[in-house]
């Protein structure tokens, strides 16, 4: 993206122009969720103002057309992964909830005592605690695969986990929240499918900044939240195989997840519905379709070739500040860069930063094993999204200089 | 009066009251059974064929809307005595119509198109067709 | 509410000024879901335009002052209710989901096989399906209260069934979504407890019309919908007691939900943080809390007051109209009213009355076996709000009479 | 340079980089865990009463950032020597304080008032002081 596009894109957002004490907003907090486009936010009015109703079971007006833009979502939450049909796709709060729904539909009932689970050493807590509370409930195994010094999976150790044919689920993430590093996702699915495994990639940060195509990745699961993608909180997106998700029973009980109900028996809906029970993040689903569409009108490829430069930019200009150290060397990694600065705490970082109108993350980033692999407590972290520009890394190469005079 | 009004007071509410179709054909005869999820109407199409393989008889029995009850008794009215292929054709013909297609020819028929702007109710309108188009093209897997 | 009220209140809802096939909208579905004010439509706008950031873990300005915003709808809710303390209050999707947070996290580790959970025949399926798993995942019995002809608890049957001691949960509505009727929970209430069972009811309609305290009821668990209480979709509330929700372990795992996480073992957090386990609804929590204000502002005692004398005057002139029967005859009853035409399908009442103008439910109201009860396949429904006018109801009579003319 | 800078400047660089009470009493000392979830920051503060009961002894351990270093050793600087009653009455003032209440009187406490904006490191700041209250109490659940 050249700079006359990146302004007409950050002028889709206005909370951008917002000062904090005084100094323009410089927001590279993005990992953690990002900023909303107007599009989003009229979608979202709109309904308010002038189409809303409960959906699915409505025959009027009102909820005809709610039903019909909420639906649209589907479809296009269908194109953006290019999944095989509009059924595969399941509306779930975020990616923590379809990771859940995972554990419970298919690890508590498709997968046997004695099968194990198999993650890494680089999850985020989401995909690591459902795991952990399948392996305490229903002794289903838990391994993980270790990462190496770069922050690569370490591929040979991935392999000898998968050698006794014990796994029957590997989850795993697609990119990683703290350390940026993009999984080689195909190769690892065709190990783990050789091995009788299963694959679930937790795409939370993945599907942000690059295409993904779950026919062409091959997997079974992909996970993803809306609130990174630019939509709205309370809505997130699991993608699975058909056949697949017609084996599992459902998740939650209620209204709208049943096609009949007695008190002695109730009869399922058919996917993707057996799996949404309730009344829906109607609301947000319609924000999530203007998501998908803001994000389809930039282009992935724009977008990746966009963050795939600030991110260099970043690296060279971050790692160039003495005693300051970055976190993850993957050969493919994305806009997401984690450090730490001798003598100064992340959390001290983060709030000097903030003073000086900088937002980065500081902590364990949901990720406490891996801060423990790293032999770290905490980081802080920059995270770039389509918006970002060169000169808010400039902002906060100047604002860690000024930390490190202050702190170091 | 408005087009969906037309068309209750023109055709759903003759057909719906008296329906000559609703019987069953008994033991025998090839059945499919269709469910509506959103409004839980259903419906079940029988039908026989003659030596020369058309729709020799055909019948319904439903549980739902005056809409479900007209069509039902339309579309046996309107299929009696096709061959299976223009069945098939007219069933087709029908649903596409209310997926925004093209009106079909026989007016009574192209009456529901008023229910085009009603995703829940056309439903009710296509259901025995799609039982129909079941029985027809030997596909029993009824998609409702 | 006298008529200057009612238009200032009709004035703060946008979407009450649209047409429907040029005729204004009449908008009697509120039951299903209640349409949005201006104060909430902003909350969420201004969060999105200007304060927004994911939070509790982000130590910048926007994270910080989002968390705060968040976390006051959680005060706003514990007042509303009148929660001993706002620990009590988590947030979940809707009531669906609070409900199976309880089935789960109660339900599957606090009631042992052999032990029952009593609901009654008038429940939403939200509050049976859940249940229904349960009993089929863990031998836990379910048992149903019958109701009367007039659509009341059967008192002596309900008691009878809570006589053996084995129901350990009394999970009942609080307000019937199909009849109107609203329990005498205080009396079920003490008589499941000296049953000695406890008791979650579903507040879903109930908490939209009148005052809720929690308290003063007893009771031990109580969930509602954000949607149904002016609020956005995609956020509900479960209450508990404090203990209880203590002694529950968590539902959903990830972040947010944790104290500590090793690979072998993690610590959960305090409630109500152990049962929201990922990014929650963030816009939706602040929109939530204006939602919380506008009912406070008008005050359940105004709100109460004008919705029983429409009710009144709705079953009133709905039930002069020939042909036409009224189910639901509870004593103490709210502004539900459900409806059937002879010789006339609910569906096509419907559509009749969505042409000009007037929106109602018909169907089963996620309710089969209540419907089942009253032998019926369906109802039509018209079910009121704050907002709703003597004029709405002379035009749904209106309505009515002219698909009689049509129908019967 | 604003209140958080000057802050960090005049009182949390020197008290973090040599903090004199970050020290263990070793057994037989009281001692209180403080855990900030939001962060994950933790710290033991631990004392020892001399013969009148005032605090004879008193030292920390911690892990996090310089803001819990530097209010920790502060912490035990300011309240060495003061009976429980001072001590415990002492830690209340500096939490009211962050929680928008007054500024309290020794200035190197009063600058920490600049945190109130920041409810997560103000967390960071107070956690060392509820540690103190539990101990100082005797209610040993610390409310972390
Ligand atoms: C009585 C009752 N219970 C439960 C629900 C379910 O609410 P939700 O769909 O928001 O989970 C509803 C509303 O549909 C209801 O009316
Ligand atoms: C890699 C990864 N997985 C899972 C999550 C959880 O997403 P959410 O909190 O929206 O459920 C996140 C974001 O926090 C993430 O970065």
């Amino acid at each position: 993206m050249n700079t006359p596009d990146l302004a007409a894109i950050r002028a889709q957002f206005p909370i951008l122009s917002e000062k904090i004490y005084g100094k323009d907003l410089v927001y590279l907090d993005n990992g953690a969720s990002a900023q909303k486009p107007r599009a989003v936010i009229d979608a979202m009015v709109h309904a308010m103002e002038h189409q809303y109703a409960n959906i699915h079971r409505g025959l009027h007006w009102m909820s005809e057309r709610t039903t019909d833009v909420y639906e649209q979502t589907r479809d296009l939450a269908a194109g953006l992964m290019n999944a095989a049909s509009r059924e595969e796709i399941i509306f779930v709060r975020n990616s923590t909830e379809a990771i859940n729904l995972v554990a419970h539909s298919f690890g508590r009932h498709l997968l046997k005592p004695g099968q194990a689970v198999l993650i890494s050493e680089m999850e985020h807590h989401s995909n690591i605690v459902p795991w952990q509370m399948l392996r305490d409930a229903c002794g289903i195994e838990l391994r993980v695969a270790p990462i190496t010094d770069d922050g690569e999976l370490d591929f040979p150790a991935f392999e000898a986990l998968l050698a006794d044919g014990k796994v029957g689920l590997v989850a795993i993430t697609h990119m990683s929240n703290v350390l940026g590093t993009y999984l080689p996702a195909e190769r690892v699915i065709q190990t783990a499918h050789a091995a009788g495994a299963l694959v679930l990639l937790d795409g939370s940060q993945a599907i942000v900044h690059r295409a993904v195509d779950v026919q062409t990745l091959g997997c079974d699961f992909y996970a993803w939240t809306g609130h990174k993608l630019y939509g709205p909180t309370g809505i997130g997106v699991l993608w699975g195989r058909k056949a697949l998700l017609e084996a599992m029973p459902p998740f939650l009980g209620g209204g709208d997840m049943i096609s009949s109900v007695t008190f002695a028996h109730s009869e399922w809906a058919r996917v993707p519905h057996k799996f949404e029970a309730g009344t829906p993040a109607i609301l947000e689903g319609i924000g999530l379709g203007a998501a998908i569409k803001f994000v389809q009108n930039l282009g992935y490829d724009a977008i990746a070739a966009h963050e795939a430069a600030l991110t260099e930019y970043g690296l060279a200009h971050i790692g160039e500040i003495p005693g300051l150290t970055i976190w993850g060397h993957a050969k493919d990694r994305g806009g997401v860069i984690s450090f730490t600065m001798d003598g100064a705490h992340p959390h001290d970082i983060a709030t000097l930063l903030d003073r000086q109108g900088i937002a980065v993350r500081a902590g364990h980033h949901c990720a406490e094993p891996l801060m423990r692999r790293l032999g770290l407590n905490a980081t802080a972290r920059a995270s770039f999204a389509a918006y970002t520009t060169y000169g808010e890394i400039d902002a906060l190469v100047a604002g860690l200089r000024r930390v490190r005079e202050f702190l170091a | 009066m408005n087009a969906v009004e037309s068309l209750y007071q023109s055709v759903i509410l003759k057909h719906s009251r008296a329906p000559r179709f609703r019987v069953e054909l008994g033991q025998g005869a090839a059945a499919c059974h269709c469910r509506n999820p959103l409004c839980g109407d259903d419906v079940t199409v029988q039908w026989r064929a003659g030596p020369a393989g058309a729709i020799a008889e055909i019948g319904f029995t439903a549980e739902g809307c005056a809409i479900l009850i007209a069509s039902s008794d339309l579309m046996a009215e309107s299929v009696l005595g096709l061959d299976r292929d223009r069945a098939l054709k007219k069933a087709r013909a029908f649903r596409a119509m209310l997926d925004d297609g093209p009106e079909i020819a026989e007016p009574t028929l192209a009456s529901f198109a008023a229910l085009r702007d009603y995703p829940a109710r056309k439903r009710c309108a296509t259901l025995p067709w799609q039982a129909l188009e079941s029985l027809m093209s030997g596909d029993m897997k009824c998609q409702s």
